[in-house]
């Protein structure tokens, strides 16, 4: 009959305008300021940088700025300037620091090749997303201070990624405790022969790492080859 | 008319005017009396078609799972109590508000090459006369500002004169699409004007009379005690006022026949180069005309005033046509809510081709309804729906009749 | 309506103006108004409209001059290049990993299918082998993109229509739900920048396999209302059929593909007939239509979500363990042997391929996209000449362009 | 008397700018306006019936035709400016026009008016209906069949130059 199918349209409207004050299917608006949704666990906003203890925020940082994130970021938005002096990092190996480690969020595409590439877990993806500034240029750029973010913080967004990262990370601390031990064991024994020439303590130049895999799944652990050390 | 005719709240509102107007002379009298008319009916439908805005959205809103606007609260309402849980948002009723303000204080912008007469006459013009369309229709028992012997042509030959106010916007404002919606809007809304008044000449015939206070007293009595006379239960009246609201859609430029301001092709159409107070006051003759035409609809069709069921007389009349008007203003809504729009040829082609035979192929139903008035009233329906119904299909395989459900074959 | 009964490839005569539009002497403005009407002898005044780029109907910034007599368009010119963004050549100054993350603002509604698309290709390019768990993946992702696509374009159809705002409110309803998925998965909605060359960059968990079967199960009934609402529809009856009818030897002169290319009755869908990927081990049919008009081009999409439904149903069964990564594939310092790889794949618009030249530096020499809206839209003016400018919007929206890809 | 004064007023003042404007579509919309002046005229008389037909007929749909007309037939902006061709045809234009208006102001003066004495009879709309449909029938259903004439002649004419267009 002419118009049966402009009634059975009215009929669905007309099912969704009731059905919107019963039932949740049909009314999916979250009324955003004051009812807030549970953001899944993966979601990504910009980078920061992970320090190890929240105390001293610049002492801890975990990157040692190697600068492959420099390089292999899409959009060209971090800038690094390796520091002069050298620091004793969690394994208590003397390694460099980024004296100026900047993102321009402005150019950032929140596309976390940075964390893929990096080495040493040293930058994650924040979920904060309501940074919105009123200046232009230098609020969007973040520097060292601004990017580095405690551990405990990245534990608290990223519950289950950040239990990797720590469990991979102490695995690696341990075995270098281990090779170092062993080292002063054997150094030890051959104590009585010559002392060898301290060999100059090679910077840590990460080689061509292994790639870390995917943080959930079981990563290979970067071989960050650790050179032998004369116990101090 | 029982003993309800005199109840306290059926005749508040005619005391309440007398009282007002009775201690001046003659001639000032008449004029104070219609001055009251006039405020009363701008305050009424003025708030109307604020909270209609407000209604609508919502109501879009609802059907599309979202909760339409629910920011905007009243001013000083969140610091009393028992309305302190709304926090001051009380669900949105602030919106008219916020949308007046909005209006008032937002630029208004003429551009250089329009034609600055007729950009400014045209909402004028549009307002004024969707505005007089509200003097003939009888809100309650004896409450119509004014009472006219023809007030249904009256009521018509207003409305007619909002066609021109459109011209003048479109063709004013110098902006190619407004031009075309110009033209739309002209073509459309004369098309639709003949099917609007063919449809409510079998009700005059019936009524034998053009006033619509007569045309409302016709249908005042109940057949065996619960059937109302309304015309719209006729098989006539059933398929008239179907062609009216179809026209009466066409008329105020509502939802699948919303061409001139298309939005997806003419951006706002004729509107597009209005801004500020004078976009608000097309935006305001729009519901005016739509709450005018369903007024009207109300008065012809469904019995103006009066009660369905004999026992529910005590509730005074004007509430009785206030019901019936929100419902068929709902029933608006509804309709903008899910149709598409027609395109230009198949509007035309619907008016002419299918409501002008519809209406004419009425007008000869209603004789045969009146004709036959010997025969029991079963008899007769059955007879005039069967003379209604069979050209409605006849004609309508015509405005289908290139389009079959298709089957669609899969590769392999 | 005199829609043009024969698409010849060479330009289209409109039947019903008898004029040529290039025979008119030059627009003449009259001084003082901006409508330029044209003084043609014996045609009347023709008005030159230009739809966009700003235009609420486009789809995106992409402008239409269209000459009218009246109504009907006479002459229809597309005007594109307003979203350029030079990707093709950013794209040779990058090494491929960082190409990846800008493959998902190509079409940026199907960025899944955009990532696998360039993934087939350098894969093909480096030779390098693909995990079996990895596939299934790219092939759900791949049907739920295409679930996503189609149902967006059906409720953009409807708001071009006029339909205000229902059909699209209830499309995009579900089309959340499909992009908390990815967002789930790979931490963005529409920005998923998640395939890699070798593979996948996260392993979906149960928890969210779970969630796919649930919102397959639960997408049939939203198709049956949403059809309910829209394909007995007299208007729609009234407003798609026997709009931009394409035949299929301009279909296929022009290079169209995807479902705009199967409603004129062409059987060629990528899947079936390279068989990439897992396509070849599961049944799923290829709906033809026979008339080519808008009609056809809404049910075909209609129709191929409900295929894609069956298909993801089947896949879901059986989706193996095992890594989803390659374990030899590099990450960085991807330093294919010279060479050069076209890869395709049938993407919701239609076939998106990548074409690279390797010159076993990391950035690759050239960097091509073959984008399927940009092909489609070639046939505009064709579909469009006979029609009314209201014809005009909805046969644009019926070829369902995006932007970012026609423009790259 | 005034306000027979102001209508009258009214209506000559918009019809002579009508004639001598020079935009077309602003001509058309005075003419609008004289025509509601003459339905004021009506409804000052009391015949509302007349008054309403008016109303909806001409400012109804006659003025959009005219509209139609004016917009349609319009070949271009600049055939406006008429100038007078010679000097002779506009001296035997003023003639002709003189010796119209000569005729009509000597009918009206020259008809006996005087001064009427008893009210407009108040004739109801039922009166008017059974006088049109029972003495006048025959008059009616001639207009009848000439306006449906007309449209059918409209309707030809306007297909006829559909078919050579294609």
């Amino acid at each position: 009959m002419l118009g049966s199918g402009l009634l059975q349209g009215l009929a669905v409207t007309a099912k969704n305008l009731v059905g919107s004050f019963h039932d949740p299917a049909r009314y999916t608006t979250v009324e955003y300021p004051e009812v807030k949704e549970q953001l899944p666990e993966s979601f990504r906003n910009f980078p920061f940088l992970v320090t190890d203890n929240a105390t001293d925020p610049m002492g801890a940082l975990r990157c040692v700025a190697c600068q492959i994130c420099e390089k292999e970021c899409p959009p060209q938005c971090i800038y690094i300037e390796k520091s002069k002096d050298k620091k004793p990092d969690a394994t208590g190996k003397p390694q460099l620091y980024p004296a100026v480690f900047a993102i321009d969020t402005s150019v950032c595409m929140s596309c976390q090749i940075c964390v893929e590439v990096c080495p040493f877990d040293a930058i994650k993806m924040d979920q904060e997303f309501e940074i919105a500034t009123t200046d232009r240029f230098s609020a969007l750029l973040l520097n060292r201070e601004q990017l580095a973010k405690p551990n405990t913080y990245f534990h608290q967004i990223r519950p289950t990624e950040a239990a990797e990262v720590d469990g991979r990370l102490t695995a690696e601390r341990k075995a270098a405790e281990e090779k170092a031990k062993a080292a002063a064991a054997a150094k030890a024994a051959a104590a009585a022969a010559p002392k060898p020439a301290a060999s100059a303590v090679p910077t840590a130049t990460p080689a061509a790492t292994a790639p870390t895999a995917p943080k959930p799944a079981a990563a290979a652990t970067p071989a960050v080859p650790t050179p032998e050390k004369p116990a101090p | 008319m029982s003993a309800t005719n005199d109840a306290f709240l059926e005749t508040f509102p005619v005391t309440l005017r007398d009282a007002a107007t009775n201690w001046l002379p003659a001639p000032w009298n008449w004029l104070a009396q219609g001055l009251i008319a006039v405020v009363a009916v701008l305050a009424i439908f003025g708030s109307l078609f604020a909270i209609l805005t407000l209604v609508e959205r919502k109501a879009l809103g609802r059907v599309q799972n979202r909760p339409g606007p629910n920011r905007t609260g009243l001013p000083y309402t969140a610091r009393l109590p028992w309305l302190k849980f709304t926090e001051g948002k009380i669900f949105g009723l602030g919106q008219p508000m916020a949308d007046g303000i909005k209006m008032l204080t937002k630029e208004d912008i003429v551009p250089r090459e329009a034609d600055q007469v007729l950009h400014f006459i045209a909402p004028v013009a549009m307002l004024a006369m969707s505005l007089m369309t509200f003097a003939v229709i009888p809100f309650g028992r004896n409450l119509v500002p004014v009472e006219l012997d023809a007030s249904v042509l009256y009521f018509f030959a207003a409305g007619a004169a909002t066609e021109l106010a459109v011209f003048m916007a479109g063709w004013g404002s110098r902006n190619k699409f407004a031009l075309l919606a110009a033209m739309r809007a002209l073509a459309q809304l004369i098309s639709y004007e003949l099917p609007l008044i063919l449809s409510f000449v079998p009700v005059v015939m019936i009524a034998g009379s053009l006033s619509t206070v007569g045309i409302v007293a016709a249908q005042s009595s109940w057949h065996w005690g619960f059937i109302p006379h309304w015309y719209v239960l006729t098989p006539w009246g059933f398929a008239g006022f179907l062609i009216f609201m179809v026209s009466a859609l066409a008329e105020s430029n509502r939802s699948p026949f919303d061409l001139p301001e298309a939005e997806s092709e003419l951006i706002a159409g004729h509107l597009t180069e209005y801004s500020g107070f004078k976009y608000a006051l097309f935006f305001m003759a729009e519901y005016l005309g739509m709450t005018a035409l369903s007024g009207m609809a109300v008065t012809l069709f469904l019995g103006g005033w009066n009660a369905p069921l004999p026992f529910l007389q005590f509730i005074p009349s004007y509430v009785w046509f206030a019901v019936k008007l929100l419902t068929l203003l709902m029933g608006f809504i509804w309709i903008r809510a899910t149709l598409p729009r027609l395109r230009m040829d198949q509007l035309m082609h619907l008016s002419w081709k299918f409501l002008v035979p519809l209406c004419l192929v009425n007008l000869a139903n209603t004789t045969v309804w009146h004709l036959t008035a010997s025969l029991p009233l079963a008899v007769r329906w059955l007879l005039c729906a069967v003379i209604i119904v069979a050209p409605f299909t006849l004609i309508g395989r015509s405005l289908t009749k290139g389009v079959a459900p298709r089957t669609y074959r899969y590769a392999e | 309506m005199s829609a043009p009964s024969e698409n010849s490839p060479s330009a289209v005569r409109p039947p019903s103006s008898g004029a040529d539009p290039s025979a008119f002497p030059g627009l003449t403005s009259a001084p003082g108004s901006n409508i330029r009407a044209v003084n043609d002898p014996f045609h009347g005044d023709l008005l030159e409209v230009s739809m966009g780029p700003h235009h609420p109907s486009t789809h995106g910034v992409f402008r239409m001059m269209v000459t009218l007599d009246g109504e009907v368009v006479v002459k229809l010119k597309p005007v594109f290049g307003y979203l350029h963004r030079n990707h093709e050549k950013l794209g040779e100054n990058t090494t491929y990993l960082a190409s990846m993350p800008y493959t998902d603002r190509l079409d940026y509604l199907c960025s899944m299918t955009n990532n696998w698309a360039y993934a087939l290709a350098v894969e093909k390019l480096a030779g390098q082998p693909v995990p079996e768990r990895a596939e299934y993946i790219r092939l759900i992702l791949a049907e739920l993109t295409r679930l996503l696509n189609h149902v967006c374009l059906a409720g953009f159809l409807l708001q071009d229509c006029g339909a205000s705002g229902t059909p699209l409110m209830y499309a995009f309803r579900e089309r959340e739900k499909i992009l908390d998925l990815f967002e789930s998965l790979s931490g963005s909605r529409m920005m998923c920048n998640y395939q890699r060359f070798g593979g996948c960059r996260i392993d979906p968990s149960a928890e969210w396999l779970d969630r796919v079967r649930a919102l397959v199960a639960g997408f049939p009934r939203f198709l049956d209302e949403f059809e309910r609402l829209i394909t007995g529809n007299e208007i729609m009856m009234a407003r798609t059929p026997g709009v931009g009818c394409l035949s299929p030897k301009l279909a296929i002169s022009a290079g169209i593909t995807g479902p705009m290319l199967r409603a004129a009755g062409v059987d060629y869908d990528l899947r079936k007939v390279d068989g990439y990927g897992i396509y070849p081990r599961y049944k799923f049919r290829v709906p033809l239509g026979a008339h080519g008009d808008t009609y056809d081009r809404y049910m075909i999409r209609v129709l191929e979500m409900r295929e894609s439904l069956g298909l993801l149903e089947q896949v879901m069964k059986d989706i193996p363990g095992g890594p989803i990564m390659d374990p030899k594939a590099k990450l960085r310092g991807l330093r294919p042997k010279a060479g050069e790889a076209y890869g395709r794949i049938e993407g919701p618009k239609g076939e998106i391929g990548f074409f690279l030249i390797s010159d076993g530096s990391p950035n690759p020499y050239r960097y091509r996209v073959r984008p399927p809206s940009f092909v489609n839209l070639t046939v505009l003016e064709d579909l469009c000449l006979g029609h009314t400018i209201a014809d005009a919007v909805i046969i644009l929206g019926s070829i369902d362009i995006v932007l970012g890809e026609v423009d790259r | 008397m005034i306000a027979f004064a102001v209508i009258a007023l009214l209506i000559l003042a918009s019809a002579s700018l009508a004639m001598c404007l020079r935009n077309l579509v602003h001509s058309v919309l005075l003419l609008v306006a004289n025509w509601a002046g003459i339905a004021v005229f009506y409804l000052w008389a009391g015949a509302e019936f007349v008054a309403f037909a008016q109303l909806l007929v001409y400012v109804g749909a006659v003025s959009m035709l005219s509209l139609f007309a004016v917009l349609l037939t319009r070949r271009s902006f600049h055939d406006l400016d008429i100038i007078p061709e010679s000097v002779s045809r506009a001296t035997w234009a003023l003639l002709t026009a003189g010796a119209v208006a000569g005729v009509l102001i000597g009918t009206i003066l020259g008809s006996p008016f005087g001064n009427v004495t008893e009210a407009a009879p108040a004739v109801s709309m039922r009166q008017l209906g059974e006088e049109l449909a029972g003495t006048h029938v025959a008059g009616l259903l001639v207009v009848g069949i000439i306006l449906t004439v007309a449209l059918l002649g409209g309707v030809v004419i306007a297909s006829k130059d559909k078919e050579d267009k294609s």
